[in-house]
């Protein structure tokens, strides 16, 4: 019988859903799946829709990234209602009979605050956080807080500013990030920043002041931001291969669409949510890349050389030349 | 006439637009079934002396007396509710909306049930319209569309439909041909008859001598006079409206050329 | 042949725009079926489609009464979301721990409590646009940044579920719906009223000697209303519910659901939430000295005014009536997710405004029809859905919408201007 | 007290209300001075918001007219997002395949094209307002639309850096900033030249034999413009150039910095930009008969267009010139921020608007000035920044931007009102 | 006077308003120097018919001639550039300027670099209001702020200004006092004397007959009849705008009551 996977983006606005879908495309293709899929824009009630219009249009298994997790319920009913099977991706859906398929946020958030602390082990430290409006912005901030929280209350590191990031857009990072810059006379010797857009605004921000080249860290492998790290001017973009992501997805799809279990997938273990659900779920390893290891994304074929190398002097980067 | 109280007492009236003083101590009157002529030139403070009394503006000092009661005409629904009614210059009528709806705006009729009775307010307007302008067709048609001088019927119609105690008329025929016009004085006569007090403002002085039974002249926000209209020749109040003169039949108020000036 | 039409229009009274903007709507849902192989035109999709468009026609309802009184409101979506909060915080955070968790009541005390804030709400930012002038653009601005601002603080952005199961059959979904049975008997009870009404107008007229419309005008068009009405019904009980959400149903009941049982969803309660909402506005602008008020304030305030109308008390009033719909939609919304998020209704502001405009409400003040409001939104949503549907990217949805929007203005435009009104 | 002040302003013929706001200003400046302990009133902070103001201010003095003429332009921000991405695009993606890497063409070639974009998509938005007769609302609505769905679509969503190096001078930060030297001597002529108009403009009234103030009067308006022209400068001059940047600038010559030498930021190029924009602006604004023709249709459309104005037309005009602004802000948000993303200016427009509102432009049409919605724009953004600065939270700040707003344009409603204006 | 070639002639003007006739097949025409009344009911369609010629409405059919020579009146524009000057009933004023910017709106007097020269017009403002209303003051501020015969002067000296041969007058002296009213009564001779042709609609029978040379009657937005005034009473005038019944001296138009009916 036909096998039909729809897929509900959050929000395709972002960079990397591009390449999400790609690989979960390719995945389906190879299966010979259909591929359907609807895109949310960031609204909690249109993926409702959305997933009901998918259900309609003849899906026979679903692949959801949930815009909120506590949000999608109702879609979780309406595909449980017709015997489809849901693969939670990338976001937490914290219901039992959702696969959950992810990179780990609050890793994420572990990622980006080791690796800014292996940069800069004491100082001063500004937080830009993600928008107030998303969940995952507090996951990240609970992870970078779990690794600095030690050196805090050693005194080793001081947390001297911190600010939400209004719809996670880049200039205003670059607004607060100027702001606390004055606010503390340019005493900042690291910042965490979310993700790679606010990495943007912050890297902005410091080179005007002549700065740039402290440690920053962002999430998400954009190509803006891996060429920053071969500049030096951010530290790491921890990286959520998406393609290895969504390849994975399309292939639990496909085989639980076919009737298999969920604890049958490959990889899959059992995990107790924070909300103390149980769920079966399999976790991807995120790789924070830092100029050490830029050659994995080249590599990996996710960025050309040149695009990543552009305006890096030579001898700087290995893999640049 | 004299010694009954006035319907309308207006002591002393001041108003000013940010430093324009528009009416400045201005003192008329009005008794039952009399007719006021109000004159004046461009600008003399006519309009905006009524208003006040209308509700539409709010004066900065002075007082109205109702009957000889004091009274406080913040808004014009207190107005209203004096039985002042008015007619004004611009006709102030909603667009949109039907002859009926603007004629009963602010006081529907309503059905048992507290709803609006479309029905019979144009039914009513049927009966008022063919009395004021028996070529008044346009009954379900927004006022928009009508004519200049339709407009005026049904802001007339309006005013006069309500037992008014008090009518206000600011240049109620300046946009009607020969025939409405004619209505229009009939009307004043006979309302006149049944006791309402009647302020009327028109630039006619032909018309105003024909209908009203004594004037007041303004010039610049002040009163320059007022007389019997049977005191007074017209080249007087003319002299009265253009110069400022008061005459030896008028009583003198405190906009006159005084002396010789 | 057009011109039998629009003779035949004229003497069944039909409002020809009506009928063109049903045309619109049936072309777009021909196409979108054309597009996804008959899967839009099925009763699930259209129950699905009648279930999305309930919280922003809510909404657009009031909208109409906003616009037709010139001014506009633009923190709606902020409201619905910051109401929503409070509602879903309040039944599953303090009430349960007041009450206990399920109690019976909880679901009255935040509906009551949710209408409260929102025509509270409503009623201040009218009293700032009626008796201080400020303009409504810039008050509902402000609102806007306020409501959304305080949104989060209620939970500090932390999403609230899940929600009081009482509370939820609201928002529609499998068990929030009449069933065949009730189903059948409101569209019974609704035709008859419309007819009984129809002719109850007809009596009228003519007893105050005015010229009716032929008898025969009359019965066509009370047909029509029955026609449409069991149509709909029908439609809504001929998708039956999932078997395994059905079989769902039985256990919560402690019961087993007898072997080949089909239910059929019928009619959700969010819809016929709006169908009360649609009755009661309808009632209100045509037959009730407020609606009266506004429609006259609209065609030109100071007229209103010099009339007598207290025209910044009528402000207040339109502003609190528009923040209660806001909560009846924001319980809609909410129960249909389950769950209250801090960007709940994010850009509905816009939806409900085009829904309205799309309804032939104009900007300038004084014309708007409540039906064509909620026609608006329902064109509105299946542009949404049927897109969605066919798969179309969302950025090129968001330009669609936009264009679509721009030429439905236009031809109501083209329209008005062709009919002179 | 108040009298004589109010009355030495009248002989002045000083404009209250620019007294007012610029009051109004100092006092929010003054408070978060205060709460920073003394940060927010150096000419570091000054400098940055000088620079952070600037692509609002550029698009609020286009808002102006578009307001003034009643209309509304909604789409402000989504078009800077698709201009910034399509000059983005162009300057890292296409120029330097065909031109070489940093070619000094790219930046002409760069802004030219976005400003043509800009000006033909305002003028395409402005012909369907204009002769169509679509509200503004709607159309600008439905491009926000269009463009946000637009701006993805250039790269697919790819956020595109790094930018051309000499385009991203024109987004100020330590290199794209005029220096001590010509900072100073473009201070003396905007001096020379205000006080040269001053006098020919007074010269022009005795001349036609209208009273004229007093000539101390005059002299004391000029004292004061050169004291504000120099003042700004010595401020924006006494912001020394942090020393890294300052040896990378000397590096990237080639050169080593002498060794305790201190550069001056002096006045940044968006600021420039800013500067010349506002003083077209006001002068078609105030000496043009298309300004004129604005304001006349803000007036009384029927009766600038009996009058003999192409109010169509200059509908058109009017919307093409906030596209154009909209480029040029486009390019100093994407050379500040060394990047396009296709969110970029997401918002903008209700910044955009608010800052003309609060400078007082009339939403009923037919008032405003060029200078007060920068002075809008400027208050708007030390709300901002400051409360960045204190570290209030998004939420909050949104709250407090909200309020404010609706303050702002209740003090001027009060002030009209009081003044009989 | 009649072999001359008319300045103005208007052939059969239709215009429609979503079905309503508002002007149905008239004909009329305007020699230089001589002034035209038009004159009818409220809504017979006068105003609307000069709006054609005005380029405030495009007519649905019919033709517009000017100094003999047929021309495509689309747009205000085109009127003005005919020559053709308007006083509208509604004035049609920017309310937010003042009267010097209103009186050059569309014709600003500009300096050698392009720019408007707000003082000389300004200065010209001042010389002609002196002219047609010497209490006149108000020059810097909006028209909003003065009152109704004040922006009517306002609008008066607009259509003046500039050197019109056509000027349309849509109820000039409505909103005048005596005075005013006299002098724009001035001002029409002594246009006439240069001239200029003038259409002149106004409901005030004894002013037109002082003022016109002809009357054209107008009813349900038809041509009653056309007459001199010499050869016609007012009484008989009356008749036509009131009964449509054309009386000998008068050339009937398609309106005129036929026969005995
Ligand atoms: N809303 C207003 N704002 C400012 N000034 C005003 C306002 N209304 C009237 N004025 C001024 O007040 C004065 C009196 O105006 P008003 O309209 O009462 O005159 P009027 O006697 O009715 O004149 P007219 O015969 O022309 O109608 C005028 O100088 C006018 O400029
Ligand atoms: N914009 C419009 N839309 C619809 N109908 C209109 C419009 N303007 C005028 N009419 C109708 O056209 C007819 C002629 O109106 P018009 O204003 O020309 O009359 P008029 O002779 O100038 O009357 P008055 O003496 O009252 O000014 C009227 O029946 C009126 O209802
Ligand atoms: O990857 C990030 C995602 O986790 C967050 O939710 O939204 C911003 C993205 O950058
Ligand atoms: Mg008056
Ligand atoms: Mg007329």
């Amino acid at each position: 019988q036909d096998i039909t996977v729809g897929v509900s983006w959050s929000n395709f606005q972002e960079e990397r859903w591009k390449t999400d879908e790609a690989a979960i495309k390719a995945a389906l293709d190879a299966a010979g799946a259909n591929y359907i899929s609807a895109d949310a824009q960031s609204s909690s009630s249109k993926q409702l829709s959305d997933v009901e219009s998918l259900i309609a249009r003849g899906a026979t298994a679903l692949i959801i990234l949930a815009q909120d997790s506590s949000a999608i319920g109702p879609a979780i009913d309406a595909a449980d209602n017709e015997g489809i099977p849901v693969v939670g991706y990338d976001r937490l859906i914290d219901d039992a009979r959702a696969f959950y398929l992810t990179f780990d946020n609050v890793e994420v958030g572990r990622m980006q605050a080791r690796a800014v602390f292996a940069a800069q082990p004491k100082g001063n430290y500004v937080m830009i956080k993600g928008s107030p409006t998303d969940p995952n912005a507090d996951f990240l901030r609970g992870g970078q807080q779990e690794i600095l929280q030690a050196a805090v209350d050693s005194g080793d590191i001081k947390i001297v500013g911190e600010a939400y990031t209004d719809g996670w857009l880049p200039a205003n990072a670059q607004r607060n990030m100027e702001q606390l810059l004055t606010a503390n006379d340019n005493k900042v010797d690291a910042v965490v920043a979310s993700n790679d857009g606010t990495a943007g605004g912050v890297v902005a921000a410091l080179t005007a002041q002549g700065m740039e080249g402290i440690p920053v860290s962002g999430q998400d492998g954009d190509h803006a931001a891996l060429n920053r790290v071969a500049l030096g001017t951010q530290t790491v973009s921890v990286w959520k291969d998406a393609r290895d992501l969504g390849r994975v997805a399309g292939e639990v799809a496909v085989a639980m669409a076919k009737g298999a279990k969920m604890g049958d997938v490959e990889g899959s273990q059992t995990w107790t949510s924070p909300g103390g659900t149980e769920l079966t779920a399999r976790f991807l390893a995120p790789v924070p890349v830092t100029r050490a290891n830029l050659n994995a994304v080249v590599d990996a074929g996710w960025i050309k050389k040149d695009a990543l190398c552009a305006g890096v002097p030579k001898g700087a980067v290995e893999i640049c030349g | 006439m004299d010694t009954q109280t006035p319907l309308v007492e207006m002591q002393d009236i001041h108003i000013a637009f940010g430093g324009v003083k528009a009416v400045d101590g201005v003192d008329v009157d009005l008794y039952p079934g009399e007719v006021v002529g109000l004159l004046g030139h461009n600008g003399a403070g006519k309009s905006t002396l009524i208003k006040t009394l209308s509700g539409a503006y709010r004066r900065d000092s002075g007082s109205i007396r109702i009957n000889g009661q004091e009274v406080a005409i913040e808004n014009p629904r207190d107005a209203r509710r004096h039985n002042i009614e008015t007619i004004y210059q611009t006709l102030a009528l909603a667009d949109n909306l039907d002859a009926a709806s603007n004629i009963f705006l602010g006081r529907e009729l309503v059905s048992a049930g507290g709803f609006l009775d479309d029905d019979r307010m144009e039914a009513e307007t049927r009966k008022i319209m063919n009395r004021l302008n028996p070529n008044f067709e346009k009954f379900s048609a927004p006022v928009k569309a009508l004519s200049g001088g339709q407009r005026q019927s049904v802001a007339i119609a309006r005013a006069i439909y309500f037992d008014a105690r008090v009518l206000i008329m600011d240049e109620p025929t300046a946009a009607l041909g020969p025939q409405e016009t004619a209505q229009v004085a009939e009307l004043i006569k006979q309302l006149k008859s049944e006791g309402i007090g009647i302020f009327l403002i028109s630039h006619d002085i032909h018309d105003v001598f024909d209908l009203a039974d004594r004037v007041s002249v303004m010039k610049n926000g002040q009163l320059v006079g007022s007389a019997r209209t049977e005191d007074v020749t017209k080249d007087e109040v003319l002299g009265m409206i253009i110069l400022g003169k008061c005459p030896p039949g008028a009583t003198p108020g405190p906009g006159a050329l005084d002396g010789d000036g | 042949m057009r011109d039998t039409l629009s003779r035949s229009f004229r003497t069944l009274q039909i409002d020809t725009r009506l009928v063109g903007m049903i045309a619109a709507l049936l072309i777009v849902w021909i196409v979108f079926d054309l597009l996804t192989e008959g899967r839009f035109l099925t009763p699930r999709n259209l129950f699905n489609l009648s279930v999305q468009t309930a919280s922003v026609a809510v909404m657009a309802t009031g909208m109409v009464f906003i616009i037709v009184t010139r001014h506009i409101d633009l923190s709606v979506g902020a409201l619905l979301g910051f109401i929503g909060m409070t509602i879903g915080w309040l039944q599953a955070q303090v009430l349960p721990d007041l009450l206990g968790i399920g109690h019976p009541a909880i679901w009255i005390i935040t509906v009551f409590v949710g209408a409260l804030i929102g025509a509270a709400v409503g009623a201040v930012q009218g009293y700032i646009i009626g008796y201080l002038a400020v303009p409504a653009f810039i008050v509902t601005l402000g609102g806007l940044l306020v409501w959304r601002g305080a949104a989060w603080w209620v939970t500090s952005g932390q999403t609230v579920a899940p929600l009081d199961s009482t509370f939820t059959l609201l928002g529609g979904g499998a068990e929030g719906t009449l069933g065949a049975t009730w189903s059948w008997l409101l569209a019974a009870v609704c035709s008859l009223a419309a007819v009984v009404l129809l002719f109850l107008s007809r009596k009228r007229k003519s007893d105050h000697g005015f010229t009716v419309k032929p008898l025969a005008a009359d019965v066509v068009l009370a047909g029509l209303f029955v026609a449409v009405i069991f149509g709909f019904t029908a439609v809504m009980n001929a998708y039956a519910i999932p078997s395994r959400a059905a079989a769902r149903m039985f256990e919560a009941r402690g019961e087993t659901m007898p072997e080949g049982l089909v239910l059929s969803h019928g009619i959700a309660i969010p819809v016929i939430i709006v169908l009360v909402v649609a009755t009661v506005m309808t009632v209100i602008a045509k037959r009730t000295r407020f609606g009266r008020y506004v429609f006259a304030t609209g065609g030109n305030p100071d007229a209103a005014e010099l009339a007598g109308v207290n025209t910044k008390l009528l402000t207040v009033k339109v502003f609190a009536l528009m923040g209660f719909l806001t909560a009846i939609a924001a319980v809609i919304a909410s129960a249909r997710l389950r769950s209250a998020a801090n960007d709940l209704g994010t850009l509905d502001e816009l939806r409900v405004i085009a829904a309205a405009v799309i309804g032939g409400t104009a900007l300038s003040g004084g014309i708007g029809t409540i039906y064509g409001a909620i026609l608006g939104a329902v064109v509105m949503q299946s542009l949404q859905s049927g897109m969605a549907m066919v798969g179309v990217d969302a950025p090129l949805q968001s330009i669609v919408v936009g264009v679509v929007l721009v030429l439905a203005v236009l031809a109501d435009i083209v329209y008005r201007r062709r009919t002179g009104d």
